[in-house]
């Protein structure tokens, strides 16, 4: 950009973890004042390209240079001294704490009596501003808080410490258009005070929005660093798949026809189902072989009401009838039994159990089905694992790698792949494509629509609203932990439509703190 | 969804409860409230010994309740730190044990009191360091390498000493467990204190501010909540750990000099079991084992209830031995499920 | 060739990074130490239709720990501790002491006993069990709280006597052999065989580690955490009876206060030496069983070489802290620094 | 106390039984269960005694001098104290002495032994009683023999006493030799299992046991039949305390030497506490007797009437 060298240079990184070349002879470089968005598949090595610099992995070869000098940090807070601050991936706080804590914590404003709880507290409540957030509760436990509001803390925490040089790796994973916003205007605040942004995503439409620079990664290898404004969307995506946009076109990721066909019996019907607290009682039809989407701001309660039709939470209200009986589902455990399936949000802790293999996490959910003294056959499971693995493009395909080497968006494949091979009659997909990469999304929502077509019912949430409405026939908009509408999908519906819906209610605006 | 503020419910013992934003904040946080409940359950036990019988609420009773407890408080102090981070130490009986010889030995060689004193509360914190090392430079689990420092100190006690090592009556650090009188009653129904009880005092108001008002403490808690998070958020982690058995050690130290001055002797097989008293205090107090909840202030009242319990059985005097544990095992467990139902019932109320 | 020769240290790798694999070397070891101060240590004798020798000892004074050892295990996988299994002993061989002291000393007494005793410690551990799965207690908490009631159940149950009891039958149990080797110790591997083809033949094994590994996530993945608590804790109350047989029937006499004592320190070690993680998660009973033999192996070291007793724990305590530092990942990558250095050194030599 | 009505402390319907605070040790062994049953039997409300039993936790002197401090706050009458350790009690003992409540040593006396601070102690002689054991060995094997010793728990004073008065009388004599002492935790269980390898670590060649209590003797006893060897004749074992367990071994011949240590002196103490109460002088240190049973005949005679 301006002639000014860059404040983070890497050259010829390469880090090797047992079984693959994570990194092999990567560049990277990072000017100030810049937002420079690192791109690639699943498992391209972009959290780990981050983490070799933050000192977290140590490196097998390179160099890294931060404003001209030669530094190997020994981790985080080493990093953080000299100005690099970073958000990694998953969520890293700590839930027993408060807001305001987590915030600043380590950075806590001491008076002569130890630290100054009250001075504290307003530096916690300035950042949090920033990004939206002033409403929020400072003494709030962060348990109680939706992913997407801890990803909002995570990153103004990273604020506090006024770096040079920011690093988000997927910091937007989990916000609605809203809250990109407001991201958004603090990162081009940041850039224009000459802090240097490193930014990692999968959508597309941000890149274009805000970055400034692309690296591209493949396969652990350096592809290229870009001017934006020199690359378009086919070219960016054929760098990192390999492949050109059109292999990704016919993937048919798009649902051409939507059709809500009420036919006979529902699969489930759920009247005045609901939980004191986090969910009011919201009545409910699904078919056979309908996608139902749920759309909503963050906190809108979409994932509340997914968990009370697994049972994942106990409903406290209401009555469900599945297959035209009435049912009790207050045990994933029963949902299962019933052919529900549920795939949380929270990957990290309801999700993946990082130190099982891939195929321990894939068979788990079946093998509990079938009850422990039933086991799955190797042959099976072999089976099984092959099948998804495939399917779902899972890379490295290597059942007996343990998931916690899998790249973040290569978690989320092996866990829808857990819930398929269930064999479900209602799949509950809560952000089934939180950090997963334009292929991938293309992938998995085919697989949705497959499924859809073989008749399976599906529940599909999701804060990209395109992708809800790409998707679903039906869609039910939720505010304020009820159902505000239910709408059929159709060639009139579109994002805007749903955000009008919002809108519209939303009269009483201060109603909603979050 | 906010939490609803309500009113302070009790002030928490100590001076550091005259700030009101504290108390407020305290009662405030469902993280308090088996504390809280650990308190209210405390005064029940003193009015009930009370008015089945008598002479509980009296001044030689309750201070003696201190006075006996002191060397469990600090204990308890320093595993509350442990446990914050989910760890445990289970060497602090032991370390004890090789302290107090080692101390006695020392002052009977010849050496001045604050030396003889200094070594002991060092010989704890040295033991403290070996469990940190291990459990945070050779990954050894804390149940384990605790373990093993039990077993270290308790075998350097008895090739020290196996038989009971004697203060010289003239020795400095009887006067340590001087009783001073604060209000002289009939007999021996006086309000007495030692040193010992100061002491134990000063490091839980430092035991508070430290955990409250210090980096350090609020590093131990994010440990306790996610050492990986922690670590991710750049915290000191590998130090704080450190910290947190050396200070565990240190205070062992301590209670080892106000154990041995009261007693005025040492022995090789003192402190056997007290891991676990100190544990359950800690537990009783509210502090999670899993770690990242709990509050040091919580624990003195875990001590103090345990302590209040043996007086309660002695005063009984009809329990049959063999029903002792039977019955402190049940205590226990009425208190911890207790304070689950509590815990349960305020958290759907707010919720 | 390079590529067998590869593979090879692969394995040596794998092998050395298995941390049961340090347990093995420490009992060779300590055995090594046996022979130097008696070559004739490991001789075995054979006569009256038994097999005599320290090695048959040890293997004798295994028996209880690796019943213990292996219930602590499936315990340990699961995230829980069991610190009630050396009272649940205790409360077992109470239990059958008194049954027995009033019996005529029948094989069918023995039997009923043995069913009786066993069904008690099957319940203690169950209560552990419902304690830590339905209640939700932690299980540190609620089996110390059985640790401390179990012992005050065993003094009730004999009046704080040390009852003593005869029963030929029973005695076989722990002090009969069958082709030359000790009942126990064939009955012990018999048990241990049998949890391992229960736990690793079905899918229990994978189901206790998710719930140990992450309970939450496990619970959403269907995986029935209760009853899964409820089964593993009530099965180590019932080896843990097994155990305090074993360690009654030996010399016929219960001894309120010291039978099993502090066992279960015993039985965590075995199970951390033999490389489970007290956290939760993968286990190795194998290791277990290992772990479970070290340790009677350093008892009865200890005493063969007539170390002092005052110095009995400062001894273990060596042994415990070496063993700990050989299995940690710092001490083993400085050891592979080393040889890399060495294997670059010989490559560089080559060249020249 | 506090107040003035320190004649009774809860109030029962009597309104004059005296209240006694027995700081006991609590379950140990058949001795002590044995004396602190007969403790408890002699003080009933027929003779006109409260009696408030406090068991140590574990063997914990703390403990004890909780309950000791608890009973002194309550104002009992007397204390009856039955030490886990002798040492450290000068504090507590000044403390009764305050508040006017006599106390009686029972079985362990205090370190260091000064009198004042106590009434009397009741006791059979750990010293002499281990000497006897010691006396019996030097007699009975004239020509010398190797001796093992199985101690309790390292560092309890009764361990230290029992090897002091064996130490005295066996040390003199050169032709006793020691080949090793183990503790094997007053239990039956791991006696055996320790003896077992000592047999095998000196090739059976151990003339005299010493056990330092009934069940570690009788552990040691099936020890050296499992070696194949017969007790009593290639290993003699001697024991201290005096359980009808040992006697029964005793007589079959399977222990060779038992000395008893009496634990039967309730009455004892009864009439020692009336005597207190009376304001009656009593001396220091009365000794209970013991006996010794050095054949199996004396075992089957005594038998009969043993009451533990
Ligand atoms: N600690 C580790 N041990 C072994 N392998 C690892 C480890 N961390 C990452 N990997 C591997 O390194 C490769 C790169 O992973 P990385 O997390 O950097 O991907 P990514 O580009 O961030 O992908 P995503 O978009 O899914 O987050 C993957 O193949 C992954 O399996
Ligand atoms: N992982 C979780 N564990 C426990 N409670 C949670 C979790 N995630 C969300 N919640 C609950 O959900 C509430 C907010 O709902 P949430 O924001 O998840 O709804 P949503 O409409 O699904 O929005 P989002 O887009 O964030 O998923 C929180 O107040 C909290 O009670
Ligand atoms: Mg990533
Ligand atoms: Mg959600």
């Amino acid at each position: 950009m301006t002639g000014a060298p860059p404040i983070v240079e890497m050259t010829g990184i390469s880090i090797s973890f047992p079984g693959v070349k994570a990194l092999d002879d990567v560049d990277f470089r990072l000017f100030p004042g810049e937002v420079h968005t690192l791109m690639g598949e699943n498992g391209a090595g972009k959290s780990t390209l981050i983490k070799a610099l933050t000192g977290v992995y140590k490196i097998d070869e390179g160099q890294i240079l931060v404003a001209g000098e030669e530094r190997r940090f020994s981790g985080t807070a080493d990093a953080q001294a000299a100005g690099v601050a970073t958000v990694y991936q998953e969520v890293n706080l700590c839930a027993n704490l408060s807001v305001g804590e987590n915030v600043m914590l380590g950075h806590e404003v001491r008076g002569p009596f130890g630290i100054n709880w009250r001075a504290t507290h307003r530096a916690a409540a300035e950042v949090l501003a920033t990004l939206g957030l002033e409403q929020l509760d400072l003494r709030r436990p962060l348990a109680t808080l939706s992913l997407a509001l801890q990803q909002l803390v995570a990153i103004s925490r990273a604020m506090v410490t006024k770096p040079k040089v920011l690093i988000l790796d997927e910091p937007t994973s989990s916000l609605d258009a809203n809250e990109v916003t407001h991201l958004f205007t603090v990162i081009r605040r940041l850039r224009g005070q000459g802090v240097a942004i490193l930014f990692v995503t999968h959508f597309l439409d941000q890149v274009y929005l805000i970055s400034d620079r692309i690296t591209v990664l493949r396969n652990g290898a350096f592809v290229g660093e870009y001017p934006t404004r020199e690359l378009d969307r086919t070219t960016l995506i054929s760098k990192m798949i390999g492949k050109d946009f059109a292999t990704l076109r016919s993937l048919g990721s798009e649902r051409q026809s939507h059709h809500y066909e009420p036919r006979g019996e529902p699969l489930l019907r759920a009247e005045d189902l609901g939980r004191k607290g986090s969910s009011e009682p919201t009545d409910l039809e699904l078919h056979k072989g309908e996608v139902l989407g749920l759309a909503g701001l963050l906190g809108s309660g979409r994932t509340e009401l997914a968990r009370l039709l697994y049972g994942a939470d106990r409903p406290d209200s209401g009555t469900v009838w599945l297959r035209g009986k009435k049912t009790d589902i207050h045990t994933p455990t029963a949902a299962l039994a019933h052919r529900i399936a549920f795939s949380s949000e929270n990957r990290r802790d309801e999700g993946i159990i990082r130190d099982l293999t891939v195929r321990e996490n894939l068979v788990l959910a079946v093998q509990a089905k079938r009850g422990w003294f039933r086991p799955l056959s190797r042959k099976e499971q072999d089976t099984l694992v092959r099948k998804y693995l495939t399917e779902l493009n899972v890379r490295p395909a290597d059942p007996e790698r343990p998931m916690k080497f899998l790249s973040g968006g290569n978690q989320q494949k092996v866990l829808l792949g857990r819930w398929l091979a269930t064999e479900p009659d209602l799949l509950i997909l809560d952000e089934p494509t939180r950090g997963i990469d334009v292929g991938a999304k293309a992938e998995i929502q085919a697989a949705v629509a497959a499924l859809a077509a073989k008749g399976v019912a599906v529940v599909f949430i999701s804060s990209e609203l395109e992708e809800v409405v790409r998707l679903s026939d039906r869609i039910i908009v939720m505010k304020d932990h009820r159902k505000l509408a239910e709408l059929e999908n159709g060639p009139h519906v579109t994002a805007e439509t749903i955000v009008a819906v919002i809108a519209d209610e939303g009269d009483d605006e201060e109603g909603d703190s979050e | 969804m906010t939490v609803t503020t309500r009113p302070p419910t009790g002030s928490a013992p100590g001076p550091a409860s005259s700030r009101p934003s504290l108390a407020d904040r305290l009662g405030a946080r469902l993280s308090a409230l088996p504390t809280v409940a650990a308190l209210l359950i405390f005064i029940g036990m003193i009015i009930y010994g009370e008015a089945a019988y008598g002479r509980i609420v009296q001044f030689s009773t309750l201070s003696n309740l201190l006075v006996n407890n002191s060397h469990l408080i600090i204990l308890a102090v320093g595993l509350t730190f442990v446990i914050l981070t989910g760890g445990i130490d289970l060497s602090v009986g032991a370390v004890i044990a090789v302290s107090s010889v080692a101390g006695v030995m020392l002052s009977n060689a010849g050496w001045h009191p604050v030396a003889a004193v200094l070594v002991m509360v060092l010989i704890g914190s040295a033991l403290g360091l070996v469990s940190g090392v291990l459990i945070q430079y050779f990954g050894v689990q804390p149940f384990i390498a605790t373990l093993a420092t039990m077993f270290l100190a308790r075998g350097l006690a008895s090739m020290l000493s196996t038989v009971p090592e004697r203060l010289a009556d003239d020795s400095a650090i009887r006067e340590l467990a001087t009783q001073l009188k604060i209000i002289d009653g009939n007999k021996v129904n006086d309000l007495v204190i030692t040193p010992g009880v100061i002491a134990a005092v000063v490091i839980v108001l430092a035991g508070f501010v430290v955990l409250h008002r210090t980096r350090f403490g609020r590093t131990v808690y994010a440990i306790g909540g996610s050492e990986q998070s922690a670590t991710l958020m750049g915290l000191p982690v590998p130090v704080t750990k450190l910290g947190i058995y050396v200070i565990s050690g240190t205070l062992a130290g301590i209670a080892a000099v106000v154990y041995t001055s009261r007693l005025g002797s040492a022995q090789n097989i003192t402190g056997i079991g007290w891991e676990l008293d100190a544990i359950a205090a800690v537990v009783i107090g509210g502090t999670l084992l899993t770690g990242g909840t709990g509050f040091v202030l919580g624990s003195v009242v875990g001590a103090l209830v345990l302590g209040l319990m043996n007086v309660l059985i002695t005063r009984d005097g009809g329990i049959r031995p063999e029903m002792t544990t039977i019955i402190t095992g049940g205590i226990l467990l009425v208190f911890v499920i207790l304070q689950r139902v509590l815990a349960a019932r305020r958290r759907s109320e707010t919720g | 060739m390079t590529d067998v020769a590869a593979r090879l240290a692969a394995k040596r790798g794998a092998i050395v990074r298995n941390q049961a694999f340090w347990g093995v070397v420490a009992i060779v070891l300590l055995l090594a130490i046996n022979v130097s101060s008696d070559p004739g240590y490991l001789s075995i004798g054979y006569n009256d239709g038994r097999l005599s020798g320290n090695l048959i000892d040890i293997l004798r004074a295994a028996a209880p720990i690796l019943m213990i050892a292996v219930g602590m295990c499936l315990v340990v996988a699961t995230g829980g501790i069991d610190l009630s299994v050396g009272s649940i002993m205790v409360v077992a061989g109470a239990v059958s002491m008194e049954l027995l002291s009033g019996m005529d000393g029948t094989t069918s007494d023995a039997a009923l006993t043995l069913a009786i005793a066993l069904g008690i410690a099957t319940v203690l551990g169950a209560v552990n069990g419902v304690l830590v799965s339905v209640v939700g207690l932690q299980p540190f908490i609620s089996t110390l709280v059985m640790m401390l009631a179990g012992r005050g159940i065993a003094k009730v149950i004999t009046g704080g006597q040390n009852t003593t009891a005869d029963n030929d039958s029973f005695a076989w149990l722990a002090n009969g052999y069958v082709v030359g080797i000790p009942v126990v110790f064939l009955l012990s591997m018999a048990i241990v065989a049998l949890v391992w083809l229960l736990v690793r033949r079905s899918a229990l094994g994978l189901m206790l580690e998710a719930i140990g590994m992450d309970s939450r996530a496990s619970r959403l993945a269907g995986v029935k955490r209760r009853s899964l608590q409820l089964t593993v804790y009530s099965v180590s109350g019932l080896l843990a009876g097994v155990a305090g047989v074993f360690a009654t029937a030996s010399v016929m006499t219960v001894d309120v206060s010291r039978t099993g004592y502090q066992l279960e320190l015993d039985a965590i070690l075995a199970v951390v030496i033999g490389g489970t993680s007290l956290a939760g998660g993968k286990f190795s009973i194998g290791g277990a069983v290992i772990g479970g033999l070290l340790i009677a192996t350093l008892d009865k070291t200890v005493v063969f070489l007539g170390i002092p007793a005052s110095a009995t724990p400062a001894f273990k305590a060596i042994v415990i802290v070496v063993l700990c530092l050989l299995q940690s990942e710092r001490v083993r990558s400085l050891f592979r620094h080393r040889r890399a250095l060495r294997a670059q050194s010989q490559k560089e030599a080559v060249a020249a | 106390g506090g107040d003035d009505d320190t004649s009774t402390s809860s109030g029962d319907d009597g309104g004059e039984l005296v209240t006694v605070g027995f700081v006991a040790v609590g379950p140990e062994g058949g001795w002590r269960q044995a004396n602190e049953a007969n403790v408890q039997d002699t003080f009933t409300e027929e003779a006109g005694f409260e009696l408030k039993y406090a068991p140590a936790t574990n063997l914990d002197q703390r403990s004890q001098i909780d309950a000791f401090t608890s009973f002194v706050d309550e104002g009992v009458d007397v204390i009856l104290l039955s030490a886990t350790e002798g040492a450290g009690w000068e504090d507590s003992l000044r403390r009764a002495q305050e508040a006017e409540i006599p106390v009686i040593l029972i079985d362990r006396g205090i370190e260091p032994d000064d009198t004042d601070l106590y009434v009397t102690r009741i006791a059979p002689d750990n010293y002499e009683v281990s000497t006897s054991v010691a006396e019996w060995a030097v007699s009975a094997f004239p020509d010398g023999a190797n001796y093992f010793v199985l101690e309790g728990p390292a560092g309890v004073s009764v361990v230290n006493e029992r090897n002091r008065g064996w130490d005295d009388t066996v040390e003199s004599v050169p032709s006793l030799v020691k080949i090793g002492a183990q503790t094997a935790n007053w239990s039956t269980e791991e006696a055996k299992s320790v003896f077992e390898t000592v047999l095998r670590a000196n090739n059976n060649d151990i003339q005299i046991v010493f056990a330092q209590n009934d069940e570690m003797g009788l552990g040691a006893a099936i020890a050296v039949e499992e070696a194949g060897l017969t007790p009593g004749v290639d290993v003699q074992i001697a024991t201290i305390d005096g359980t009808k367990p040992a006697l029964e071994a005793l007589s079959e011949g399977r222990l060779s030497f038992v000395a008893e240590y009496n634990p039967l002196f309730g009455e004892t103490a009864l009439e020692v506490v009336n005597q207190v109460l009376d304001g009656e002088e009593v001396e220091p240190y009365i000794v209970v007797p013991s006996e010794v049973f050095d054949s199996a005949e004396a075992a089957t005679a005594a038998l009969p009437s043993r009451k533990y």
